[in-house]
């Protein structure tokens, strides 16, 4: 029996599937469907410092192999979290919760690490510094190096445990952006975020979204996604967390032989709910008719 | 509160295939989930189409006898597909979703169900639902002319039906909030159709104050509260799926303008 | 009727729709099925100084709603063009023929216009500073607001008629890209060229293309290319010529209404050689169902 | 040099279905073009798919009573939805496409055909075309076991067939370059199928100084000249497109080593 384990930056997984934040909810809203215990983990969605209404509706618009969003970061804030939802789902669930930490400021973000850190569920977060759809969502933190860096560090600081910079893909030099975290401690990066987009409705003469631009998600970004994935992790030595439409468990292989030890399922979920577990029995299954003795073996290989 | 059926995502086949022009009723067979509550919905998965990506939420039209019915329009390639389905087509779909209408407990109680085009779907699952606890609800049902009334036998078997066209070529003429249906007295009123519809019989119950519920067709991706896509903005609790607490809302809740 | 004239930097087109550069050859290959005439005109492949023979194959791979190429500015060379191809296609179609520009240097840039300059029937060429398939492709002048300018200035030099720059969708900021071949002179910027993707073959394990990484085209880049020619139409006050992922009369609009003042159709000719062609004849009817005098009346509307 | 036969786009009708396993055969009704050369390809569409966004080439099997045969593999979810075709089903077609066979005009010209797997389907076209020139080819076909040899009859009607299968159920057992087929004399070979099998037909050909011809499969967009992704590198043109100086080429403009 093939070990899926892999190890992000202290975080043990039982095996490299995760949910990408704000496509799984908080996993209860998928627990009818699939088993959350399957996966490696889910990452929870963005969490500020204060609660957000988020953006105006239409908030979404369909697109060839994808969609676009431009939810703007609505969440109840980290202290509704702390004392809400985190006791549920930590009962609830076994597998490990990461939250991912948005923010407008610096400030924002070491502030919301600070008060997650006691919770001993959460062993890592992943830092947005790459919304599209807020105008403060941390993108402008996202790229350029100096931003990212600046992120980094001062998040570095207020968290003791695995800190995980998500990507924006929205750069010229991706690979630039990820050795600036890796300079400054980050244990991990995950990329991409939404490429940025925008559709218009033609026969009504104006955008699909109310704030006009939104995040691009979907098989559509695959290719772009695994071109950085493997870039990125040719250049740092950092655990690399893949994401960008993976909808199977070819999709998840082709990631991580582009060099990804993990990897995220986002938007695939929303038509199959069912997709993050069947890749991770679809890895197990890989690693028999292959004959390997972990799923590490091929990670990079390309 | 009440606690939600368990969802569940199965395959379901074309028993039948009703053309209504650019419309069609889909009869599926499939191993249906207990507790189906009318004005919920299902997510159906679409899945030969190069133009669409995401599943498609149809409202729940009718449960009979083991039998799923979806009332499709053609309003798009993913709807097309389904308006196309030949019998034997198998579809995955999710469900049940969301939450749907107050179903009164008095066999008195005297509701109005209003509806016009596809929202007609809903409604007639909902006058089944209450014709099965002993209430006759009165039904009036919106159509550009005679020919584009929709499923008129079978409302006709679980209430008073009244029709409004624009053509006058059937029942009143006008819109349907100009029906004499709305003559008698209403403790309840259902409405799913078109805005314009919705918000029009919204503002007389406003004005009569009578209980309103309207079911919404907000944009969707995931259907199940997830995705934070199909936000309504709401008096008490702002931005809220209508995948989960909705699609039917009571209008007292809605930030609507009447 | 309405008139689907356009003018781009003092190019006249009979209507806006173009095909995009290597993806409708010389139009000769497209001519047994469609009426190359109908167009407002063809760009032809990109052409080099001297004659390339490419990368080697696979230089292409499906991906979801398009398509990864590593084509690699295969072409017989500028003297070739102009001694045996220019003078078959300029007596066969009567719409306008441009020409597509590659290079490594900035020689080699100018000396390809200088040899295109006596031609009459070329009155405009296309600048490629993003070919993402070439090492000396001009992604490297494509991607700094210094390397597009400084090829920019000197074409300008080289070439008296319409100057168009083909920009590069790999960057963080396409918009100040393209107001520096703006202050430079440039006619106007076409936009987007393919995004850099990467697609694994996982039985194999090996890329699917020979290059590692190609060009990503398609319906799937759609969403990013209507955004950067929304934000670079709002930016710049030269004309914005839109492409990637057109395959219909819907997406023409959604560009022109983004602000595209011509639009090419690319890939899409691949599935459906008439698109060009349809989308043409389909402008026509939307300005008549619509009422419109000009397709000018609804360009930039969003 | 001949001139190529006007290319057209038109829809095709399913009118037979042949499933063979993982194959199947399908006869399309439409207006066929003029001139169609054995070896020739045509791009299908696929219409209703998820997963393929750019037509498939299918080497033209045979032309037969105004239907168009197409030997289709399923080998992905392109060539699946082929396989799947219902009677009555519609594909747009682009055709003829790419430089066929050399047709030899002497009718007492000896010529063998090579073939394997989804190679057999350009040679049975090939075939019937020398037949109803007068000349009688010798086919060797290879294939895993007898089950698995296409188009067997057909193949008879306009040759001398010979069999090799790996498992020696039909015909010689081993691979089709060791058939007896291969004991007389031949003035022109011709040959289809994985590039193994037509690398070692190619060598023994060069061996004895006989022309031959491959037809080879690279990945292809367009398939009308215009994207340069099928190329194949020449000795007298460098990267040619598969798609228009191919699918055939004889060996010794290739840079194959044997």
């Amino acid at each position: 029996m093939a070990t899926l384990n892999v190890n992000i930056g202290g975080l043990e997984l039982a095996n490299p599937v995760l949910t990408a934040s704000g496509t799984f909810g908080y996993g209860e809203e998928f627990a009818d469907l699939t088993d959350i215990n399957a996966l490696g983990g889910i990452i929870v969605k963005g969490t500020t410092l204060a609660p957000r209404q988020g953006n105006p509706a239409p908030r979404m618009a369909e697109t060839p192999s994808g969609m676009l969003n431009a939810v703007g970061l609505q969440n109840k804030g980290v202290d509704y979290f702390i004392e809400h939802i985190y006791p549920r789902i930590a009962e609830r669930f076994s597998s490990e919760i990461i939250v991912n930490v948005a923010g407008s400021t610096i400030d924002d973000y070491t502030e919301v690490c600070r008060r997650l850190a006691p919770l001993p569920r959460i062993r890592a977060v992943e830092i947005n510094i790459s919304c599209p759809n807020v105008k403060q969502g941390g993108m402008a933190f996202g790229t350029t190096t100096d931003g990212a860096a600046e992120v980094t560090r001062a998040v570095r600081a207020a968290w003791p445990k695995t800190l995980i910079m998500k990507l924006s893909p929205n750069v010229t030099s991706i690979v630039d952006i990820a050795k600036a975290v890796e300079a400054e401690g980050a244990d991990s990066v995950s990329l991409i975020n939404t490429l940025m987009g925008m559709a218009i409705d033609v026969k009504r003469r104006r955008p699909m979204l109310s704030t006009i631009t939104g995040g691009l998600s979907g098989p559509a970004v695959k290719p772009v996604a695994v071109r950085m994935v493997w870039q990125v992790a040719k250049a740092v030595g950092i655990p690399v967390i893949g994401l960008g439409g993976i909808s199977d468990t070819n999709d998840a292989l082709e990631f991580i032989m582009a060099g990804a030890t993990a990897i995220e399922v986002g938007t695939a979920g929303f038509v199959n709910p069912r997709a993050a577990e069947e890749i991770a029995l679809g890895l197990a299954a890989y690693c028999e008719e292959n004959g390997l003795k972990s799923i590490s073996e091929i990670r990079g290989i390309i | 509160m009440e606690v939600d059926a368990k969802k569940v995502m199965r395959d379901f086949a074309v028993a039948d295939v009703r053309p209504m022009g650019t419309y069609a009723l889909l009869e599926m067979e499939g191993d249906l989930p207990e507790g189906i509550m009318p004005g919920q919905f299902v997510q159906i998965e679409i899945a030969d189409s190069k133009t669409t990506y995401l599943r498609r939420p149809i409202s729940i039209c009718n449960v009979e006898n083991g039998r799923l019915w979806l009332l499709v329009r053609d309003a798009g390639a993913g709807t097309h597909k389904l308006v196309e389905a030949r019998k034997g087509d198998r579809f995955n779909i999710i469900m049940p979703l969301g939450h749907g209408f107050t179903v009164p407990a008095g066999k008195d109680t005297r509701i109005l169900l209003a509806g016009g085009g596809v929202g007609v779907a809903p409604l007639l699952y909902l006058a089944k639902t209450l014709h099965d606890g002993g209430i006759c609800p009165d039904i009036v049902l919106g159509a550009r002319s005679k020919a584009d009334v929709l499923l008129r036998e079978e409302f006709e078997r679980y209430g008073r039906l009244h029709i409004s066209t624009d053509d006058g070529s059937d029942g009143t003429p006008g819109l349907i909030t100009a029906n004499p249906a709305w003559d008698k007295e209403f403790d309840a009123v259902a409405v799913c159709g078109p805005t314009p519809m919705m918000r029009a019989v919204a503002s007389i119950c406003a004005g009569r104050g009578i209980p309103c519920e309207v079911s919404l067709e907000n944009m969707m991706a995931c259907g199940l509260g997830a995705c934070l896509c199909c936000v309504e903005d709401t008096k008490d609790k702002g931005n809220v799926c209508v995948c989960t607490d909705g699609p039917v809302f009571n209008i007292n809740k809605l930030k609507w303008q009447l």
